[in-house]
């Protein structure tokens, strides 16, 4: 069975869960009586999960559904009733048979409603909500209020406008003028939380999103409140920077602007941003992300949902991982070295139909090929057609650095496993370098095809190169190896083309184009299809989705998966 | 003529009464300790054992106290949800943060009598299965401190504390915590808190019920100071008999607090419900009446967070008559028993006992300000209707006591204190907005005039539209 | 149909009364004050409202007003606007406590077409149509108004609100804010 | 700066943690055991009981500021606070902060603590000492004062000197 592999879910089926029966706003509706909370634990159904399942949104600001429960911004708060409860402990039925409901008020007050917060308050059998009654309304006007009156109300300058939940907020239950009469309460701006993090205290409404982010999912205590009430005070102990690797999560949890990001601030109004869905491509983890860019100009990586990958963090390290593709020194032109004249600038048409030629004409075995495992399972796939034709010697380079515990993997490079389920990398990966070094040296191999990587780095050095009859390098950044290279082919950066990574956990996800490719660059695929087919004759894929469809009958591993049913986060294949 | 009753200060005032433990000894110390723990297993019909701590549970129970700190919670129900089947220790905290504005009642028992304190206290724990217990008293009882010290370290060496009490082979650690200004520690989730190392944010309910997930996240009971010193009596009188005391639904004796413009300031130990408002305010056993030439102009009966009453108000209360049918009955400010249920049913409630009365040289407007800048200053900054309208409720009063009232002030102020009542976590949001509420409703004309005579003032000046008031300064006319 | 033409009358053969009637106008307007304008001498004063061409301002003590919030450069229906935010590095306002203002403002006057959205959407009052009603120049380049360019057309514009200016002043004023360094 | 506990103060700390099942609870106890010692809740002081407790500085940080008992600047050799909350304000607090800034050169308007140039005097407002009855009252250091009228408000600053 082809489908074998390919499982749509790692995690176990939750057992079947009780059902009840409750009602939102007038409409009923069954909702299991326990639902995972923040750490994934079954937990009874709060009334904001039930809400969701309804189809109602409960506004909030300090519930954030991978963080425990605070309850402090009291925006979630409903109205809400309960069966009523007779004297003989049953509960007391309208004329019409139906149970009868109790709105709940104060105690001391029966005739203002009492309001609960929707995010830690379990629902039970009978209950029901009121998120959109009036009662409800009027406390989360009253609350935004509250929020707002000693709010800067500095939108024009602050980074958050435009995806500030204040704002949003405020549309639906502010008022168009503040009754606020008196002095705000002023507190510290601007200030320098850490080498990522700028804080500004006068827009923090002490939601605790940040503290109980950098507490309970890093570990690091970095952040907290000082002084009292309304003079409350978010910080860091002053000389102790707020500096560890997932620091910039909190500016994207942070529900006002108070965190922004050093390296965003002040850069574009986020409303310019385009949105690409993609994924990190820093390590192995392949944390799925949001790529913004305006313009063909890359401006910030942003975390996207995947409880199966990164839940919704990502790494300061990988988040920042995206100048170099503006880099000024990308290779741009396609290029071929003449032996009188170096290095010449080369149509992609030439150049390939020169390599094709070179390598058709080359002995069985006489050629190596080192790819990349930064390259997508469709590159690597494509060069192990080359690999088989060629009867080549190939691998790729393994990138071993630190991890931890939440997210970063040891495995620096994003794609080991395509290079292995490809059957590009050698076992273990890296293991044949050497013989393709002692290859060039004894003179068996003549011409080395390289994607990505510096080999001269990597014990294939700068000696060895020189006595190769072709060097075919393509890659995007200037290195010693694309110096030397006979044939130079820039390629695409991860934002500037589409395909798919396995990550280290076996996921199969799909990156997406951001921007358009610098200069003469061509992703890789699109190229590397021409060459394989100018060598092979092999056709049959013109698009990504057809190449990987093509792949997957191809790799046992993949068997079963399609372009489109990779969706947004990806399927697990067995590893 | 109403007289006090004295159980739980039965000596303290005392001449020649000392805090020390041979005196309390001499007056019958820690026998009530020595007569529980000797107490043997019961049989009960259908061949159920009921053990000797389940009946000190259950005279408490039958006792009908209610716990003397503030909310007036029956002791012995709160002790019955204690979850004792999670395995995890349980914990009990005597809360001795005595902060609410007007009481003065538990520094008394501290200072003058802490043994029976300690005493009540290892019954309580015994009763409960506690083998760790903690007083938090507040920091600012820095003497209080020393003297519970020293009598928990007299209590230690006679071996009615620590490893093996009496031979019994129970044991208890009773320690002292301080805290260190703090109002909203009292609140007991936020002294749970604050008990744990943190600042003393109170936690949400649900889940965090100190009765399921308190210290530690285990099982805990938080008793008042008064209750738990309740609690020796109950053992030594038995439940029904202290039943007796008081009327029912709110019996024994409670110590009441009153303070501000009577001639007597001080603190009454009263059977609940047996004296009303305003013999504590006017009898020459309690308060004494108003100082010369004055006359009432309002009282606060339960702590500076209870609602106030205004000079001449009258209440229909619901009284059960002879036939056992429940009547309306109108009542007389005055004439109020001072018990729980009466001053809710009046619209207020006893709290933690203390009755702060205000003359007619009161500004009333002043009067609410000191209270608002108050409940602002201990506001924990944790909840978004507290926080930030506890603050903005005192820099509106500032404002009014500062020439800068408008009009509209007595509804804006209602409309705040509005919006935070019943929806912050703990109870300190009800605190800060019914002294609001009740002043501004029942003085509404002075605060309304206040506002038109600013308003009226600028006016004649040409000053125009109002100035907006600088920030809070302290609160001069009171002076 | 047929439209019957009526006969003149010899009053109205004569055509002299006509002529003369002719002249008698002619002769009115030629002692009348004259309305030609000598453009582009003279300029034609436009009415209050006009919505000439979008200048940035500056307030009274000659701080720049726009804070590059980007509003103008999103409402701009022909896309005449490009701001270029200063970055984390850049250059802050020089109002005291704005904390921003663009490192480039260009508007196209080739592609503005005077609606005045800009100017009705800037939450700083940074940004005004005034009366320049002629743009001229003679490159496509030179109709692209940089920042330098708009403020100096812009000139002074009185700011009644001076909302950054009095923040500053509130917060200093906040007497003992309870922040304990230790 | 040099920031050395004495050792009798560390033994006494270290009791204190013994109270309790987790170290952390004994923070506020800590810091008052400083507080005694120093008089005051310095920086170095906070990162000394976070190591103590095994904490992070900005835990303590978030205590110290919380509570207003605790100091974090160098405060007087007397800490004379005075109760301002209504039972005492209606008892007379405020001529009595009056009567004692003006003694000691004191700005009686100001809100929060002010110590005198000899640095002998701190003066403050606080909220409730809950000895309402006996208004007004105020506290020099651990000693408590009640019904403090202008005489004995002498009395007690010779005391101090």
């Amino acid at each position: 069975m082809s489908a074998a592999a390919a499982t749509t879910e790692t995690k176990p089926s939750p057992p079947p869960v009780e059902k009840i029966r409750i009602k939102v706003d007038g409409r009923e509706i069954e909702v299991p009586k326990l639902m995972p909370d923040w750490q994934g634990k079954l937990q009874p159904t709060t009334m904001l999960q039930a809400c969701a399942l309804a189809g109602v949104e409960v506004p909030h600001y300090c519930y954030h559904p991978k963080l425990p429960v605070a309850g402090n911004c009291r925006m979630c708060l409903v109205e809400f009733g309960l069966p009523l409860i007779g004297p003989d402990r049953k509960p007391v039925l309208n004329e019409d048979g139906t149970t009868k409901i109790a709105k709940q008020v104060l105690p001391y007050e029966p005739t203002t409603v009492r309001g609960a917060i929707a995010c830690a308050t379990p629902i039970s059998t009978g209950m029901e909500i009121y998120p959109g009654s009036p009662a409800t309304r009027q406390m989360r006007e009253s609350v935004l209020e509250f929020l707002l009156i000693n709010h800067p109300l500095d939108c024009p300058i602050c980074d958050q406008a435009g995806e500030c939940k204040l704002q949003e907020y405020s549309v639906d239950y502010g008022q168009s003028a503040s009754r606020f009469v008196e002095a705000k309460v002023h507190k510290p701006k601007a200030v320098d939380l850490g080498p990522r993090i700028v804080l500004d205290d006068e827009r923090c409404i002490l939601c605790s999103r940040c503290v109980r982010f950098t507490k309970d999912i890093v570990g690091d205590d970095a952040l907290g409140f000082v002084n009292r009430g309304s003079y409350s005070t978010l910080t860091h102990f002053p000389g102790k920077p707020f500096d560890n690797n997932y620091t910039l999560n909190t500016v994207d949890i942070c529900p006002v602007g108070a965190l922004t990001s050093k390296d965003f601030r002040f850069q574009m109004r986020v409303w310019f941003l385009k949105q690409t869905k993609s994924i990190c491509t820093s390590c192995g983890t392949g944390c799925n992300i949001v790529i913004g860019s305006r313009e063909e100009k890359i401006y910030r990586y942003e975390p996207r949902q995947n409880d199966a990958v990164n839940s919704c963090w990502m790494c300061d390290a990988g988040r920042l991982n995206y100048k170099w593709v503006g880099r000024e020194d990308r290779l741009v032109k396609c290029g071929v070295r003449n032996p009188e004249r170096g290095m010449k600038d080369a149509s992609w048409v030439a150049a390939l139909n020169e390599i094709a030629d070179r390598l058709k004409k080359a002995p069985a075995g006489s050629v190596a090929i080192v790819a990349s495992a930064r390259q997508t399972n469709e590159e690597l796939w494509l060069l192990s057609k080359l690999k088989a034709k060629l009867s080549a010697t190939s691998d790729s380079v393994p990138r071993i650095g630190e991890g931890d515990k939440l997210l970063v993997n040891v495995d620096k490079n994003p794609n080991s496993y395509g290079a292995r389920l490809t059957g590009v990398a050698a076992d273990p990966m890296g293991s044949s370098l050497p013989k393709i070094a002692d290859g060039i040296r004894g003179g068996g191999i003549k011409t080395l095809i390289v994607f990505g990587e510096d080999v001269t780095k990597h014990g294939i050095g700068a000696e060895l190169l020189g006595k190769l009859e072709t060097l075919i390098v393509s890659d995007i950044l200037p290195s010693q190896t694309t110096e030397l290279a006979h044939y130079l082919l820039p390629g695409c950066a991860h934002a500037e083309k589409r395909g798919t990574f396995t990550n280290i956990k076996g996921r199969v996800q799909k990156l997406m184009k951001a921007v358009e490719p610098r200069g003469d660059g061509r992703p890789e695929w699109e190229f590397l299809h021409d060459l394989v087919y100018n060598v092979t004759g092999q056709n049959g894929f013109v698009s990504i989705e057809g190449l990987f469809n093509q792949m997957v009958k191809e790799v046992p591993a993949f068997n079963g998966l399609t372009w489109a049913g990779l969706g947004d986060l990806g399927v697990a294949v067995r590893i | 003529m109403p007289q006090e009753h004295r159980l739980i200060l039965k000596y303290a005032d005392q001449p020649g009464y000392t805090p020390d433990i041979d005196c309390y000894l001499r007056h019958g110390g820690y026998e009530m300790l020595k007569k529980a723990l000797a107490l043997q297993s019961k049989d009960l019909p259908g061949g159920k054992k009921m053990s000797a701590q389940e009946q000190v549970r259950d005279e408490v129970m039958k006792s009908g106290l209610r716990g003397r700190g503030g909310a007036g919670f029956s002791c012995g129900l709160k002790w019955s949800f204690v979850d004792r089947k999670s395995g995890k220790p349980v914990y009990l905290i005597c809360n001795a943060d005595e902060s609410e504005p007007g009481t003065f009642k538990d520094r008394q028992i501290i200072q003058k009598d802490p043994h029976q304190l300690i005493e009540g206290m290892i019954l309580s724990c015994w009763a409960n299965d506690v083998k760790l217990a903690y007083i938090y008293i507040r920091g600012e009882f820095a003497q209080g401190a020393k003297i519970l010290n020293r009598a928990l370290g007299e209590a230690r060496e006679k071996n009615f504390l620590g490893k093996n009490i009496l031979g019994t082979g129970y044991d208890l650690d009773l320690w002292v915590h301080r805290g260190a200004g703090a109002y909203i520690c009292g609140e007991e989730t936020g002294l749970i808190e604050s008990l744990e190392g943190k600042r003393a944010y109170p936690r949400i309910k649900p889940p965090y019920f100190p009765a399921v997930l308190g210290l530690y996240l285990c099982p805990t009971i938080v008793n008042n100071v008064e209750t738990l010193c309740a609690v020796k009596h109950i053992v030594a009188m038995g439940g029904a008999e202290y039943a007796r005391l008081g009327t029912p639904n709110n019996t024994g004796t409670r110590i009441v607090s009153v303070s501000g413009h009577v001639k007597k300031p001080g603190y009454y130990e009263v059977e609940v419900g047996k004296v009303t408002l305003g013999e504590l305010i006017n009898d020459p056993a309690f308060g004494g009446g108003l100082r010369d030439g004055r006359t009432l102009k309002a009282v606060i009966p339960g702590g500076s967070s209870a609602k106030v009453f205004k000079a001449g108000e009258k209440f229909k209360l619901k009284r059960k008559g002879a036939d056992g049918q429940m009547t309306a009955v109108e009542v007389d400010l005055l004439d109020l028993p001072y018990d729980f249920d009466s001053l809710a049913q009046a619209g207020s409630m006893s709290g933690s006992g203390a009755i702060i009365v205000m003359d007619d040289s009161t500004d009333i407007i002043e009067a609410l300000s000191n209270i608002a800048e108050f409940y602002a200053h201990e506001s924990c900054g944790q909840c978004t209707p507290c926080r930030e309208g506890s603050l903005w409720m005192a820099k509106a009063l500032h404002r009014l006591t500062h020439g800068h009232g408008r009009k509209q002030d007595a509804d804006y102020l209602l409309n705040i204190a509005q919006n935070i009542q019943g929806r912050t976590i703990c109870a300190f949001g009800e605190a800060c907005a019914w002294p609001v509420l009740s002043f501004v409703k029942k003085f509404k004309d002075e605060f309304e005039n206040r506002g038109a005579t600013d308003e009226a003032k600028r006016t004649a000046k040409g000053t125009g539209p109002m100035q907006e008031m600088r920030p809070i300064a302290r609160s001069a006319a009171l002076r | 149909m047929i439209v019957k033409r009526e006969k003149l009358s010899l009053w109205e053969r004569l055509y002299l009364p006509a002529i003369i009637g002719g002249f008698k106008v002619t002769l009115r307007h030629f002692f009348r004050k004259k309305v030609t304008m000598q453009y582009p001498e003279e300029k034609w004063v436009v009415p209050q409202g006009y919505r000439g061409a979008p200048y940035l301002v500056r307030d009274q003590e000659g701080n720049t007003k726009c804070v590059s919030c980007q509003l103008c450069e999103f409402v701009c229906p022909p896309k005449a606007i490009k701001i270029i935010p200063p970055g984390p590095a850049g250059e802050i306002a020089d109002r005291p406590n704005a904390e921003k203002m663009p490192k480039e403002f260009e508007i196209n006057m080739l592609r503005c077409i005077f609606c005045g959205y800009c100017e009705e959407v800037c939450p700083e009052e940074a940004i005004f149509l005034m009366e320049d009603y002629s743009l001229t120049g003679t490159s496509r380049e030179e109709m692209i108004y940089n920042k330098e360019k708009l403020l100096a057309l812009g000139g002074v514009h009185n700011d009644r609100i001076r909302k950054w200016k009095r923040k500053l002043e509130e917060a200093k004023e906040q007497a003992a804010f309870p922040v304990a360094k230790p | 700066m040099n920031f050395a506990v004495p050792t009798e103060l560390e033994t006494e700390i270290d009791e204190l943690i013994t109270h309790y099942p987790q170290k952390r609870s004994a923070s506020l106890m800590a810091l008052h055991a400083l507080q005694g010692h120093f008089g005051w809740i310095s920086r170095e002081a906070i990162e000394w009981i976070a190591q103590k407790l095994e904490l992070l500085p900005i835990n303590i940080y978030e205590l110290v500021t919380f509570y207003p008992m605790f100091r974090t600047n160098p405060v007087g050799k007397y800490q004379i606070k005075v109760c301002r909350t209504l039972s005492c304000a209606l008892g007379g607090s405020y001529k009595l902060h009056e009567y004692l800034c003006q003694k000691l050169g004191l700005d009686s308007n100001a809100q929060s603590l002010q110590t005198t140039k000899d640095g002998k005097f701190s003066v403050e407002f606080v909220e409730c000492l809950a000895s309402c009855g006996t208004a007004p009252v105020m506290m020099c250091n651990d000693d408590f004062y009640e019904g403090v009228t202008a005489p004995k408000a002498d009395e007690i600053l010779t005391k101090c000197k």
